[in-house]
C-alpha cells in the first residue's frame, strides 16, 4: 500500500526474445518501472491461474525502459518447469508479477571507479546497475563469466555500457579460460577500483568476496537463495549475515538482500545455523543486551 | 443485500471471518505492503517464542504440486521484540491480532501467555501444539493429547479471561477428535486447525531430500480435502466449540467450504506467498458469494455441511 | 550404457520397477488401448472380493489441486469372474498380476489368496486393508494393528510360498511403522504404501459433501511428499523390507524419488486417469534418467536417500 | 494399441469460435476424426502441462472434417476452471486429447424415422449422428432446447440436417416455451418416429423416455456422469443400467455408455445404489448363477 514498495500486477507481455542460452521477456509495468533501483528482482507467477506450480519464480530486473508508459525487461535460461514454462509466452499474454522486490544496490555517493561481476544469469542486473553508476560519473568495468560462451549475457552491451569488458568461460569457448574470480585482480588493479560488486552462485560470490579482500575493497554481493515469497513473510530464504553489532543473523536474502556487503555474508556457513548466530541452538541471550534484534543487513 | 461478516471466536468479534495463519504474514508489515491490515478479520502472527530462535539450516523449502514443504524451524526474535516492536505496530495498523506462542514445555508457554495478557491488545491467543516436547523424547506436544492438554490448560490459567485460547492442530495424529476433546477439557475456548503435514521430498538430482532437515511440513491447496476433513470431524464430535479452520485456502469459495464443513473463522496461509494480495481477494470473493447468495449473516454459514440435505441457507 | 532394470520383491523378481497402482489400471483391458502390458514391472489388480460388488453412491469422485478425492467402495464381479475372465486374459497378454484382495474378515482374505494360489500365474498377493472390519465396528484393519497382522498371517499361510504377500498400508494411521512392523512379523513378505488419505471436499454451490459418501480417498500428486515420507520412514524402520511404493507418481523423477526414499518398485495410480499412456510415458523417463546417470543397476538406488551424503551412486 | 480403439494426441488447435453462449473448438486430430462414430466424445486435458487440474474434461464430439487429414470439432459452455481455460485456447496451441470414447449411438439398420432430442450442449452430438441416419437414408426430426434462445446450440444447422427442426426453451425466448419433453409428443406422432434418440440432463433424458414409452418407441440415451478418466479404469462414472438378464449392474457411463438404451437405464435411481444391483449391500448371489457377471449396457 505503500507508494515505494512493490506492487502486483497483471502484466501484458510485450515481446519474448532469444539471446544465446537465454529468453529474455519485456513486460509493460510503468509502476514497478517507476520504482525500480538497480539489483531489484520481480517474483513472477508460472503456470497460469491453476497452475500445480504454486510459488512464483524470482528473476533479476535486467533493463527498465519508457516505452508504454514503462516496461520492465528479466533474462533468464530454462531450468525446471517453470523457466520452461515462461519460454513459451507470447506477446499480449498476461503475466502475474510482483515487483520491484529487495533491497537494491547502494550506489556510492561519489563518482568512484566500480568492477561489476556476474556468472551466468546473475549478469542480469548489472546493466541497470552499470547505467545507474555511469549516471553518478563512476567509471564501470564488467567482468562477464559463464560456464560456456552461449552463457555469458549480455556481451554486445557490455561493451557500450563499461570502459572495458572481460569475458570469463569455463570451457575457454569466449575470452578467459577459468572463473571470473581469475582475472578479477588484475582488472581491480588495470581499473584501479574502489569498489566490487557482484551477482552470481554463492561460491563465486565468495572467491569475488575474497578476491576484493585482498585488495581491501568493498563488495556488495546480490545472493541467490530459493525463496517461497520473495515478499519477506516466509523466512525460507534465509543466509547468515553479520550485523553492524557483530552478531550474526539469519537474515531474508528477499527483503533484508538479495544485495549484502560481501564481508558480511558468512559464504561458509551458507546452509547452516552458525552455532554463535542469534537464536542458534544453545545460544543465550547476553546480560548486556548483545543479540536484541535488530534488522540484519 | 450485504451481509453481515461478523462472527465470534468465543468472547471477542471479528469483522469477518477471513484471516491470515501463523507464519505466513511475517510481522503484518511486509503483508502490509499489499492488503489493508484493518480490514482482515484478522492477523496471525508467527509463532512467538520466550527467546530468539534462528530456526533451520536451508534449504527451507522445496515446491510440490499445489503445495509446498517448509521446515523453518520457527525463527524469530522471540517475545521481548514481539512486544515492544510488532505488537505495537499491528495494533497502530488497526490489525487485529491473534498471537501464536510456541514453546517446550507448558511453564514457557504459559510465561508467554502471561506476557501478552499483560500487554493488551491481543484478541486471541494461538497455541501451536506441534513444537518438540524435549520431556517427551522430542515428540511433537499434538502426539500426546495428555501433554497437549497440560500446555492447553497452563496457557488459559495464565491468560486473562477475556482473550480466547485457541489450540492448534495437526492433521496427522494418531487421534485428531481424542486430541481436540483433550484440549477442549483443558479449557480451550477453541481449535485452530490445520497445522502442516509431514512430508518430504527427494531432489531426483542428488537423490538427496530437497529440505535440509528431510522432514517438512507439507501445506498449500494440496492439503485442502484433509484439512477440510478434519474440520468437519472436530465439529461432529464438538459441535460448540468455535474452530479456525486452514490449509490450503485459494479462493472465496474455499472459504465457504472450510466455514459449511465447520469453522468460525478461515486462515489464509501459503496462498498469500504465491498472492500476496490474496487476501484482500479472498475477502471481496467471499463478500461477493454470500451477497450473491442472500446470505444474511455469514455465521449462519458454519456447519453447514452437517444439516440434513435440504435444510435451506440464505435466499 | 542401458541400465539393468530388473528389481525383486521377496522371491519374484520384476522387468523393471514400474507397475499400476491398484484400482487404477481397471482389468488391464482398458489400459492396454494406450499400454503395452507386458512391457509394465507388474500389473495390479482392482481389489478383488469373494462376492460381486456394487460400491458406493454417486458421485464418487470429485477433482481436487493437483489430487482426486475417489469414494468408488471396491465396486467390483467377484473372485469367480476374476478367475475367470480378467486373469487369463492379463496372462494372455504377458501382464505381471499383482492381485489385490479385499475382505470382511481375514477368513476371508485367507480364501481369496487361496483360490488366487490354485489359480497360478499370480506373481504378488497385496492385501488391501484398508477395507472396514465388521468385527472393529466398521474401523479399517489398518486401524488397529494386531487385526492387520491378523489377516496377514492368515494370507501368508493359505498363499503358495512362491508368491509374495505384501501389505499395503494407509498413510493416516495412528502410527505407521508400528503397523508397518506387526505386518512384517505377521510375515508379510513386503509392504505396499500408500493408500489413499482421508479427506472431504465440499460443493461450494450446495454446501454439502462434493463426494455421495461424504469421505473420499486423497490420491494424486497433491499427496506425494506425504507418500515419499512414508515409505522413508518404513524404509529406516524396516531396511530390508521390499516396498511397493506409490502415491501421486507423475514423471520418471517421481520413481526415483520413491526409490531413493526406499522403494523397491514405484505404482502409478491416479495419473493414469490424467494420462492413459502414463506408464509407458514414465518407463521411457525412467529408463533414460538411469542411462543417463550411468547407474548399472536400478535396484542400486533403492533407499538412496538414506545414505550418507557423498556416498556415490552410478558412474 | 489396438486399431479401432481410442488414441491419445497432442493436438493442433485449428479454430476457437464463439457461437452464442458455446465456444466450438476444432483441433486436427486425423486419427480420432477416422475412428469417430457418432455419440462418442474426447477427454481434454486442461491447464496445461504442470495444471493443479488433473482429470480430463469430457466432450462430446460435435464435428468431424476431412481437412488437414481429419479434424474434429467440440462444443462447451464455460462451466468452472477447466472451460474457461479452454476458452482461452487460441489456434496453434496444442491440446492434449484422448479419443473417440465411449460406446456410440446404435445406428438402425433399415432406413427409420428417428427423432433426435437434445438439451443445452446436449445437442451437439446430435449433429454427426444426423447425417449418419441421413447417409442410412432415415428421415431425422430434432427437438432442441435449452434454458434460454442462446443456449439453443446449432440452430441454423438444425434446419440443414433435419427434416423439421423444433425449439424450446425454458424462458420462451426462442421456438416453443417449455421442455424438450413437451412437443415431443406431438413431433412423434407428426413425423410417424420409430426411434428416439436424446442427449442432454439426466432429469431431461428421464422425461424423453418417459415421453417415447408411451408411444412405445425404443430410445437411445446419452448420459452426462462426471468421469475421472473417461477410458474405463477408475468406476467413477456409474449408473445402475438393467441388463439383458434382467439384473441392474453398475455400468460405467465412459465405455458401457454413454448412450444406453432409456428403458434399461433406472432413471430414478441414478445417483444410488438400487437394493437389488448386482453385488448391492445385502446382495446374494443366485444359485441359478443369475447374477454373473457380464457387461452391462
Ligand atoms: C533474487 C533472485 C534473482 C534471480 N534472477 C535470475 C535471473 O535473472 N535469471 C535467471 O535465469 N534466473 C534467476 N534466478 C534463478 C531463478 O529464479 C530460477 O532459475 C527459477 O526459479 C527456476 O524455476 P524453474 O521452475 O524453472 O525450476 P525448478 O527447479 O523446477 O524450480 C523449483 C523451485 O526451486 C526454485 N529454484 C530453482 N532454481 C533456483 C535458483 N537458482 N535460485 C532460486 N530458486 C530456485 C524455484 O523458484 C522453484 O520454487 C534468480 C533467483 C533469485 C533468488
Ligand atoms: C460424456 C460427456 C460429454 C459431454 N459433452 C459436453 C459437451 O459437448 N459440451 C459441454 O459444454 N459439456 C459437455 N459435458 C460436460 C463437460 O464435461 C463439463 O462442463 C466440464 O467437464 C466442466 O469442466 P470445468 O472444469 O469447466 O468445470 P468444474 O465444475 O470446475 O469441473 C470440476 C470437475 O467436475 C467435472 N464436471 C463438471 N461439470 C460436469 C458435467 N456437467 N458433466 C460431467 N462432469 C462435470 C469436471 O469434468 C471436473 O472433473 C460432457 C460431459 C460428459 C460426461
Ligand atoms: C512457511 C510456513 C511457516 C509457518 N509457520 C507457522 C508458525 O509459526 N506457527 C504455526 O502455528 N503455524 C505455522 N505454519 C502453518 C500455517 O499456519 C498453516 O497452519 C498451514 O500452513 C496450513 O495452511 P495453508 O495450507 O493455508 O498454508 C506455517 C506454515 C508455513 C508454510
Ligand atoms: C479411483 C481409485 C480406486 C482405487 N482402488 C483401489 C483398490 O481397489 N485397492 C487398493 O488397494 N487401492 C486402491 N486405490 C489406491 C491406489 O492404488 C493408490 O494406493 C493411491 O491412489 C495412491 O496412489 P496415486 O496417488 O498414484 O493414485 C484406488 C485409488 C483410486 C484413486
Ligand atoms: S522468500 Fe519468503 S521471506 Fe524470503
Ligand atoms: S470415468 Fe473412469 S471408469 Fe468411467
Amino acid at each position: 500500500m505503500s507508494d515505494s514498495g512493490p506492487v502486483q500486477m497483471r502484466s501484458p507481455v510485450l515481446t519474448v526474445r532469444r539471446v544465446d542460452a537465454y529468453h529474455a521477456i519485456t513486460v509493460v509495468a510503468p509502476n514497478i518501472a517507476e520504482r525500480f533501483r538497480s539489483g531489484q528482482f520481480l517474483a513472477v507467477a508460472v503456470g497460469g491461474e491453476h497452475s500445480g506450480m504454486l510459488l512464483r519464480r524470482p528473476f533479476a530486473i535486467h533493463d527498465v525502459k519508457p516505452d508504454y508508459g514503462g516496461t520492465v525487461e528479466f533474462l533468464f535460461s530454462v531450468a525446471g518447469a517453470g523457466t520452461s514454462w515462461l519460454a513459451e509466452r507470447r506477446s499480449r499474454d498476461l503475466l502475474d508479477i510482483v515487483g520491484p522486490l529487495g533491497r537494491p544496490f547502494p550506489l556510492p555517493r561519489d563518482p568512484v571507479n566500480c568492477v561489476l561481476v556476474g556468472g551466468g544469469s546473475g549478469c542480469a542486473p548489472l546493466f541497470p546497475l552499470a547505467q545507474a553508476l555511469r549516471r553518478r560519473g563512476c567509471r564501470v568495468d564488467l567482468v562477464l563469466g559463464a560456464a560456456t560462451a552461449d552463457r555469458v549475457c549480455g556481451s554486445i552491451t557490455a561493451r557500450r555500457v563499461a570502459e572495458t569488458a572481460t569475458f570469463v568461460t569455463e570451457d575457454g569457448s569466449f575470452g578467459v579460460r577459468g572463473r571470473v574470480s581469475d582475472p578479477l585482480g588484475r582488472v581491480i588493479e588495470e581499473t584501479r577500483s574502489d569498489v566490487v560488486y557482484a551477482c552470481g552462485p554463492m561460491p563465486m560470490l565468495r572467491a569475488v568476496t575474497a578476491m576484493a579482500d585482498r585488495y581491501e575493497l568493498p563488495t556488495q554481493v546480490s545472493v541467490e537463495e530459493s525463496m517461497a515469497c520473495g515478499t519477506g513473510i516466509c523466512m525460507s530464504c534465509v543466509v547468515p549475515i553479520v550485523g553492524d553489532d557483530g552478531i550474526t543473523r539469519m537474515a531474508r536474502a528477499c527483503v533484508d538482500g538479495p544485495v549484502f556487503r560481501g564481508e558480511r555474508v558468512r559464504f561458509d556457513d551458507v546452509g547452516t545455523i552458525p552455532f554463535d548466530a542469534l537464536g542458534a541452538p544453545g545460544w543465550k541471550a547476553q546480560p548486556d543486551g548483545r543479540g536484541a534484534d535488530r534488522e540484519a543487513g | 443485500m450485504s451481509s453481515d461478516l461478523r462472527i465470534r471466536l468465543g468472547r471477542v468479534e471479528l469483522g469477518n471471518p477471513i484471516m491470515t495463519a501463523a507464519g505466513c504474514a511475517g510481522t503484518g508489515r511486509e503483508l502490509a505492503r499489499f492488503v489493508d491490515i484493518a480490514q482482515m478479520g484478522a492477523i496471525a502472527t508467527k509463532s512467538v517464542m520466550l527467546e530468539p530462535r534462528a530456526g533451520r539450516p536451508s534449504p527451507r523449502m522445496a515446491e510440490t504440486p499445489s503445495g509446498m514443504l517448509s521446515s523453518i524451524g520457527l525463527q524469530g526474535p522471540g517475545i521481548d521484540v514481539f512486544l515492544e516492536r510488532d505488537l505495537p505496530w499491528l495494533l497502530s495498523r488497526g490489525g487485529t491480532p491473534v498471537v501464536s506462542i510456541a514453546g517446550g514445555s507448558a511453564p514457557e508457554y504459559a510465561e508467554l501467555a502471561r506476557r501478552l495478557s499483560e500487554a493488551g491488545g491481543v484478541a486471541v491467543v494461538e497455541i501451536n501444539l506441534s513444537c518438540p516436547n524435549p520431556a517427551d523424547q522430542g515428540r511433537d506436544f499434538t502426539d500426546d493429547p495428555a501433554e497437549a492438554a497440560r500446555v492447553v490448560h497452563a496457557v488459559r490459567s495464565h491468560t486473562h479471561s477475556d482473550i480466547p485460547v485457541f489450540a492448534k492442530l495437526a492433521p496427522d495424529v494418531a487421534d485428531l477428535v481424542g486430541l481436540a476433546s483433550a484440549c477442549v477439557e483443558a479449557r480451550a475456548d477453541g481449535l485452530s486447525m490445520v497445522n502442516t503435514i509431514r512430508g518430504m521430498a527427494i531432489d531426483p538430482a542428488t537423490l538427496r531430500p530437497a529440505v535440509a532437515g528431510g522432514l517438512g511440513g507439507l501445506s498449500g491447496p494440496a492439503i485442502r480435502p484433509i484439512a477440510v476433513n478434519c474440520v468437519y470431524r472436530a465439529r461432529a464430535a464438538l459441535p460448540d466449540v468455535p474452530i479456525i479452520g486452514m490449509g490450503g485456502v485459494r479462493t472465496g469459495a474455499d472459504v465457504l467450504e472450510f466455514m459449511a464443513a465447520g469453522a468460525t473463522a478461515v486462515a489464509v496461509g501459503t496462498v498469500n506467498f504465491a498472492d500476496p494480495s490474496a487476501c484482500a481477494r479472498i475477502l471481496r470473493e467471499f463478500e461477493e458469494s454470500v451477497a450473491g447468495r442472500g446470505v444474511a449473516r455469514v455465521s449462519e454459514l458454519v456447519g453447514a455441511a452437517h444439516r440434513p440435505t435440504g435444510a435451506s441457507l440464505g435466499g
